[in-house]
């Protein structure tokens, strides 16, 4: 394998992920890298859909709220296997977001923001109305994936928080390969093109609307996949799933690692999960803190913290 | 009027400007000339104090401009035309005059627009329209006056004649040169270099971030390898 | 023969009349210069033949197709590019990917073939950024190819959206004010690679206010003033045009 | 060293609950161990704030166990994050007491898990006892979408029929709001609507009150025990306040109790000490915390262990042990321990606190 | 009728809040392009700092004069200590910040006030004025003509002043702005101002009505920048019809439609306008031409 910057990074998660365990004072860790991962996966979404494309959406929790319901509700009003309902609430929310995108995607900045917000509380609405199918905001129990009991079947007897910390891990691999691949390929380059001119990105011959509406999709897939992880994982979801602070949460984590960079993606998704972790130490200051950091990194880190640092090391080299 | 001494300045950590020293003198129409990406450009930001030194010194009418932001500049008489136009597009074309005087409050306003809109009629049939409505050689023009409204005493202008018509290009030319007898300094980079050199009174070639040469403007007209390199003679 | 036609275009803007009725024909190879003052509808000219603004009237008739405000990248597909006059370049990308950019029609298969990264994928990305550094070879940017664009000087950008133009390997290729900021060794570069680019059989269409340019080059030249269509004919004709040199050229420039 | 942990909302927008709970539990800490501990062992409070986020209780709750090592955990300040810890205790087998309302959460039975408050059906059973007293068959329902207003709307309705009582008209409002005029209105002009029920928590049922005086409408008003605090009548003002009706706890009217209330003594202590230590009014929530130590400290000292599974026995063993909400029981059929009889009637009379006879 | 006109009485005075916030973002964004979703924590301190004051024992006006004030210079802090430094970097990357900041003010207000949620007297007393049969509080005026009276106040300046104009200039392109002798630290600091004192006299309005506590802020930040983009981002009309417009809608759904989806109606209306004017109701075309 040659070692361009998409292989450094595969390898770099998967070493990180394999051997981070050895580490772990407690099991407790295990269900921090797991909702890392989980993290990381619905953030490299938002890195292709506003880091490359250049489309702000503040409501894809929505999406994460489906894939979610998805899998509470799926196995027992139909019957249907958890990990089929996993791609079930997949492919419900990529046709949501083909439907959604099309007229929202014409919108710019703050106003596409706006929309793509107005969509997310009408999903979390929803979750949260519609009491007779999703038991409302004191939310709901999730069926158990049942991977893990196949496994130690299988002679491989991994604790609740290992089969989850390896199972999001591996599905974070998947994820980051693909975002990889779709960075320097043709669609990659022309949604970033787009970002940069749309006039121009027209001129050469790229479908803008229908580019934009891709990038939407896949990354509402990405967020549903997420949802479903964490609904799995839980064992219980309830609407905060879906709602416009988880929303912030994801685009957070992906402008403080680099909104550009799957790399990015990972690290902030880190970051955000781990600090409220670290910053229980300062009891009531928390939040304080929390939000201190937040402007700091900004200000010091202003395109993200691994864009930054990369640019930083890039120019030492010259 | 204005002394560079070793100048130098860096984008990232890349240095683009290895040492410039130049020297306007009161009242002179002084002209830069170079290839694409010499630093002509550059040069002018960091005289306008847009973008930061990385080395020498910027003395404007005997005082040091390091520290002095951009905007106090402009009030003590030294005024950029940019390169790109830089107007308010989202503002119309009155509006942008009227802030190119932001820093006065008189009745020469009104005269110094009169002046603008008689030298360009196109921008008085144009004054409430927005600037980003323009045509590239109408946004040229707005970004010329709009440069003059703001009184300066020296002027840096990058590439003024860009984009515009023949007979408009000329009438630049013949406002730089009245400038002169406003007592007006101007520092003028142009791509046009026989126009340039031709009203200029000396001139300075600058070829990847160095000065290579400079002198009268007639004599630089007259040397065979500007002759060959910058007026393709 | 003929590949490109303008019957008749016309737009307004709030009342002015920015283009009226303007028509000609452009053929293949040949160099058609479209010139006249500040303001006199060139862009707009340009806007509308590219599918960026819908005409007000008339037609644009492209290899006997009507495609009369088509969107701008099924006019791409269909073999016309253009520059800009405002410089709408990739800024955050690099000059090579900017490049590749213009190879989009030829590089992109199926989003999902990119996902997974399939052979056909990366075949064509190969291709085409062979063929992109190749181009900037020729505009002479291959110096600067893993540069940000956003990092260029104003002259290198305009010879940038050159090459991305020529990526595509247009029929018809509009060209606005390629050599602004450009000096006159500079510019006589750029003339040769225009020169080269019609030989090879496509039709170019350019705005560029450098007369010495434009008379070296084109084969028929149009004049517009305020918005419509004043003259037209070879560069000697036109350039002794009374009206022409009243409107635009000012006697200092007229030919002699 | 007793190890007990805690995750609570103490912000988020169950805040105004979980504030309360968790300076309660801090200072019984503190207090305990002043007084020498549980047999002779000093207990630590390990205690978290889940911003009333069900996914970071979730997290602290596995904290509390994989690395605190903790024996016991009270918390969940809602119903989403109790039901998120409870999947983790329960998974570990440790004891745990909610402090959340929802009836789900004890019914079915699990093994380890225990709430001190009423449940949100309880509430409204309590509501239409009084209302059927009063010959009411037909009322309006205007709740809060937050987890609270919703539960209880739906519980509400679910029990109503069994009092003969028919929900003719059901609004709710955004615990945010500014105005509810419109959603009133509306119940007003409702036919044959004779009272009218609020169940929520937070600033919505003070807007909701005043909105009442502002429309001057005449019917029977009865709250929740979501807004069982002074502070709400100094919200909605004495005068909007008047004549509200709610189920409420002893601690609300500790200064009312018989002399020989088997609470009394209990309420009374807790009103002193958290009003001393914090220089607030006590409100039902810190009570639910405060009950929820105390069984748990009980159970410790009577278990003689800190083992889990000798806590929770000693817990369901719990009997007739009062605290500020009501007199627990707990059997194994039953981890809530509390019936009817915990919950009183009151009303607002001149900005006071009274009971209903 | 009377039940049309509640209903109307009860989304105009919604409406109003929404308003007063909407118009507290157009100063910052104009300056900017930056729509400041610290914005919320401004109109919570405006109501915190006052009931605080109050409850000190200052007049009413004057606690209020100190929410404003206090608000205002909590503003310029914002901008020198967080904004100003990021000069530069990316949009997205300075609506982080501010949403960092709003997350900081929380947790700072959490602790230098309490969690508890508290109002102070109306303005002018709780008895309702009856117009045929519907009701409203004298309170719900005192922010509607607040609402007008900011209106007004930024209309003025953003049209009748070069100050104004300078704000606009300085957004539209910074570098420009310099180039012209602006003091660009000086109009952001100016604006943060504004905005800050803005939010505080929309707290300092509202809480009356809606009570206030140290979470309030998101909530406002929400319905304000939704309002604020329906009128389009930018302009004091837009955030003023926006904001009102808004209200109405909410109180007219709940009242004939359904409560519990009454903020739906709402987005779906936002999202009917975006569709039909991409730059919300008066929102101005950017002109950049190619
Ligand atoms: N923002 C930037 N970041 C990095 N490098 C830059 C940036 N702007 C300019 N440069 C580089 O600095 C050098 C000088 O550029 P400058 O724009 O000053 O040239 P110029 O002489 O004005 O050229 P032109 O005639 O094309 O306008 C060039 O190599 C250019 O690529
Ligand atoms: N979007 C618009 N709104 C209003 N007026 C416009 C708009 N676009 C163009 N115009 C007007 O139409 C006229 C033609 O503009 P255009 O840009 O086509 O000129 P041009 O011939 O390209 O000039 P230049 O040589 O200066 O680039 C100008 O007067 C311009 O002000
Ligand atoms: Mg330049
Ligand atoms: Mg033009």
């Amino acid at each position: 394998m040659r070692l361009t910057p998409k292989s450094v990074t595969l390898l770099a998660l998967v070493v990180l992920i394999a051997l981070s365990p050895i580490f772990f004072p407690s099991g407790f860790y295990y269900r921090i890298g797991a909702l890392i991962f989980v993290n990381a996966l619905a953030v490299t979404g938002i890195v292709i859909l506003t880091g490359w494309a250049g489309q702000i959406s503040l409501g894809h929790a929505g999406f994460a709220g489906i894939g979610a319901y998805a899998c509470a509700l799926a196995p027992v009003h139909w019957g249907i296997h958890p990990a089929l309902a996993v791609v079930l609430g997949a492919a419900i929310s990529a046709v949501l977001a083909w439907l959604v995108g099309r007229p929202i995607l014409r919108l710019k900045g703050y106003y596409l923001a706006v929309a793509s917000l107005g969509m997310g509380i009408l999903i979390s609405m929803v979750l949260n109305n519609e009491r007779e199918l999703t038991r409302g905001p004191d939310g709901i129990d999730v069926a158990e994936l049942g991977l893990r009991g196949v496994l130690k079947d299988a002679g491989l007897d991994l604790s609740n928080g290992q089969f989850w910390y390896f199972f999001c891990g591996i599905v974070l691999i998947l994820g980051a390969w693909l975002a990889l691949n779709l960075r320097d390929s043709a669609t990659g380059r022309a949604l970033r093109a787009l970002h940069g001119s749309e006039v121009a990105a027209k001129t050469v011959g790229m479908d803008v609307a229908r580019l934009k509406l891709q990038a939407f999709v896949i990354s509402a897939v990405y967020a549903s996949v997420a949802g479903s992880l964490l609904a799995l994982q839980n064992k219980f979801i309830t609407p905060d799933v879906a709602g416009f602070m988880h929303s912030v949460e994801m685009v957070t984590m992906a402008v403080l690692g680099g909104v550009g960079s799957v790399a990015g993606a990972i690290f902030g998704a880190a970051v955000l999960t781990l600090l409220p972790q670290v910053l229980t130490v300062f009891a009531e200051y928390e939040q304080l803190v929390l939000g201190a950091v937040m402007v700091l990194v900004m200000i010091f880190l202003r395109e993200g913290v691994v864009p930054s640092i990369l640019r930083k090391i890039r120019g030492r080299g010259e | 009027m204005l002394l560079v001494e070793g100048l130098r300045a860096r984008y990232g950590r890349i240095e683009v400007l290895h040492g410039i020293d130049l020297a306007v003198n009161s009242g002179e129409i002084v002209t830069v000339i170079g290839a694409n990406g010499a630093g002509k450009t550059t040069l002018l930001r960091c005289l306008s104090g847009v973008h930061p030194l990385a080395g020498g010194s910027v003395t404007f009418r005997g005082e040091p401009m390091s520290g002095v932001p951009a905007w106090r500049r402009v009030g003590r008489g030294l005024s950029q035309s940019p390169e790109g136009r830089q107007i308010f597009t989202n503002l119309t074309v009155e509006e942008n005059l009227r802030l190119g005087a932001y820093l006065y409050a008189d009745d020469r306003v009104e005269k110094d627009m009169a002046d603008a809109f008689q030298m360009f009629p196109i921008l008085k049939e144009k004054r409430n329209l927005a600037a980003g409505g323009l045509s590239g050689g109408q946004q040229q023009m707005l970004a010329m006056a709009r440069a003059l409204m703001g009184r300066p005493s020296c002027l840096l202008l990058d590439e003024p004649s860009m984009g515009l018509a023949p007979i408009i290009v000329a009438q630049i030319f013949d406002v730089v040169k009245g400038l002169k007898a406003l007592d007006v300094t101007v520092l003028l980079v142009e791509q046009n270099a026989y126009g340039a050199l031709k009203i200029a009174d000396r001139g300075y070639v600058m070829e990847t971030g160095r000065i290579t040469m400079d002198g009268p403007a007639e004599a630089l007209i007259a040397d065979p390898r500007i002759r060959e390199a910058y007026l393709g003679i | 023969m003929t590949l490109l036609s303008i019957e008749g275009l016309g737009i307004s803007f709030g009342g002015l009349k920015a283009v009226n009725d303007v028509s000609f024909t452009v053929k293949p190879g040949e160099i058609v210069s479209v010139i006249g003052p500040n303001g006199a509808g060139k862009t707009t000219l340009f806007n509308m033949i590219s599918g960026v603004y819908r005409p007000g009237m008339g037609k644009v008739v492209l290899n006997g197709e009507d495609v009369t405000a088509m969107s701008p990248h099924l006019l791409a597909r269909r073999g016309m590019c253009r520059t800009f006059q405002n410089l709408q370049v990739f800024q955050s990308m690099t000059v090579l990917e900017n490049t590749i950019a213009g190879y989009h029609l030829q590089e992109s298969g199926h989003v999902l073939s990119d996902l997974l990264n399939l052979p056909a994928s990366r075949r064509r990305a190969k291709a085409a950024e062979a063929g992109a550094r190749e181009l900037l070879k020729r505009v002479g940017l291959e110096r600067a190819a893993e540069r940000e664009a956003g990092s260029l000087s104003y002259g290198s950008l305009k010879r940038l959206e050159i090459a991305r133009a020529m990526a595509l390997k247009p029929k018809v290729l509009l060209l606005d004010e390629p050599a602004a900021g450009c000096n006159a060794v500079e510019t006589e570069e750029i003339d040769h690679l225009i020169a080269e680019i019609a030989a090879s059989g496509v039709a170019i269409l350019l705005v560029e206010h450098d007369m010495k340019m434009v008379m070296r080059i084109s084969n028929h030249i149009v004049v517009l003033d305020h918005g419509e269509k004043i003259a037209e004919g070879d560069p000697a004709s036109v350039s002794r045009n009374p009206a022409v040199i009243a409107a635009y050229l000012g006697a200092e420039n007229a030919a002699g | 060293e007793i190890k007990l942990g805690a995750s609570i909302s103490a912000t988020g927008p169950a805040a105004f609950l979980g504030d309360p709970e968790l300076k309660t539990l801090e200072m019984l800490v503190e207090d305990l161990n002043a007084k020498g501990g549980i047999n002779g062992e000093e207990v630590t409070l390990i205690a978290y704030d889940d911003n009333g986020d069900p996914n970071k209780a979730r997290t602290f709750a596995t904290r509390l166990v994989e690395d605190d090592e903790v024996v016991a955990i009270i918390g969940g300040t809602t119903t989403g994050t109790t039901m998120s810890i409870l999947a983790v205790a329960e998974d570990a087998e440790i004891p745990f007491i909610s402090l959340a309302g929802a009836i789900d959460i004890i019914d079915p039975v699990k093994p380890y898990t225990f709430k001190t408050p009423h449940t949100d059906r309880m509430a409204c059973q309590k509501i239409f006892e009084d209302m059927q007293k009063a010959g009411i068959t037909k009322i309006g329902m205007i709740s809060g979408t937050d987890g609270f207003g919703a539960s209880m709307q739906a519980q509400c309705k679910t029990v109503a029929p069994d009092y003969a009582i028919e929900i003719v008209a059901d609004e709710t409002y955004d615990p945010k709001d500014a105005d509810m005029t419109a959603q009133l209105t509306k119940i007003k002009g409702t036919e044959g609507v004779q009272a009218i029920l609020n169940p929520g928590f937070g600033q919505g049922p003070s807007i909701v009150t005043r909105n009442y005086k502002q429309l001057a409408i005449e019917l029977p008003f009865y709250q929740s025990h979501g807004v069982a605090s002074d502070g709400f009548i100094e919200l909605a003002g004495t005068e909007a306040a008047e004549g509200v009706r709610l189920p409420g706890t002893a601690l609300l009217v500790a200064g009312l109790l018989a002399a020989d209330d088997p609470q009394k003594p209990v309420v009374d202590a807790y009103k002193a000490m958290f009003e001393e230590k914090t220089g607030t009014p006590v409100g039902t929530f810190g009570g639910y915390a405060h009950d929820a130590f105390l069984i748990m400290t009980d159970a410790i000292t009577r278990a003689g262990s800190a083992e889990p599974a000798a806590i929770r026995d000693a817990i369901e063993a719990t009997s007739g042990l009062a605290g500020t909400t009501g007199v627990y029981t707990f059997t194994p059929e039953d981890h809530l321990g509390l019936d009817l009889t915990a919950f009183r009637m009151l009303e607002i009379q001149g900005g006071k606190w009274t009971l209903v006879q | 009728m009377s039940e049309l006109l509640q209903f109307l009485l009860s989304g105009v005075t919604v409406g109003a809040v929404y308003a007063l916030v909407a118009l507290g973002f157009t100063i910052i964004y104009n300056a900017s392009d930056v729509v400041n979703f610290a914005q919320g924590e401004f109109v919570m301190l405006g109501g915190m700092i006052t009931v605080f004051t109050y409850a000190a024992g200052a007049p009413l006006p004057l606690a209020a004069l100190v929410a404003i004030v206090a608000t205002a210079a909590l503003g310029v802090a914002m901008n020198k200590l967080a904004i100003e430094p990021a000069r530069g970097a990316p949009v997205v990357s300075l609506v982080i910040i501010t949403i960092g900041v709003s997350i900081f003010i929380r947790g700072a207000a959490q602790l230098v006030f309490d969690k508890q949620i508290h109002s102070f007297p109306a303005f002018s007393g709780d008895d309702p004025l009856r117009i045929l049969g519907a009701t409203i509080l004298p309170q719900s005026l005192w922010v509607i003509g607040g609402a007008l009276a900011v209106f007004v106040g930024l209309w003025l300046f953003f049209t009748r002043t070069l100050l104004g104009r300078a704000v606009l200039a300085t957004s539209n392109n910074r570098l420009a702005a310099q180039l012209v002798g602006i003091n660009t630290p000086f109009v952001m600091t100016l604006s943060f101002a504004l905005s800050a004192g803005i939010g505080a006299l929309a707290g300092v309005l509202v809480t009356p009505i809606t009570m206030t506590s140290y979470d309030v802020g998101l909530a406002f930040a929400l319905k304000g920048f939704a309002a604020a983009m329906l009128g389009g981002m930018g302009n004091p009309k837009g955030a003023l019809v926006g904001g009102f417009l808004l209200g109405v809608l909410e109180g007219l759904t709940a009242g004939y439609l359904s409560s519990q989806y009454k903020d739906a109606a709402a987005f779906i209306v936002i999202l009917g306008v975006l569709f039909f004017l991409p730059q919300g109701l008066f929102g101005r075309k950017s002109t950049d031409r190619v």
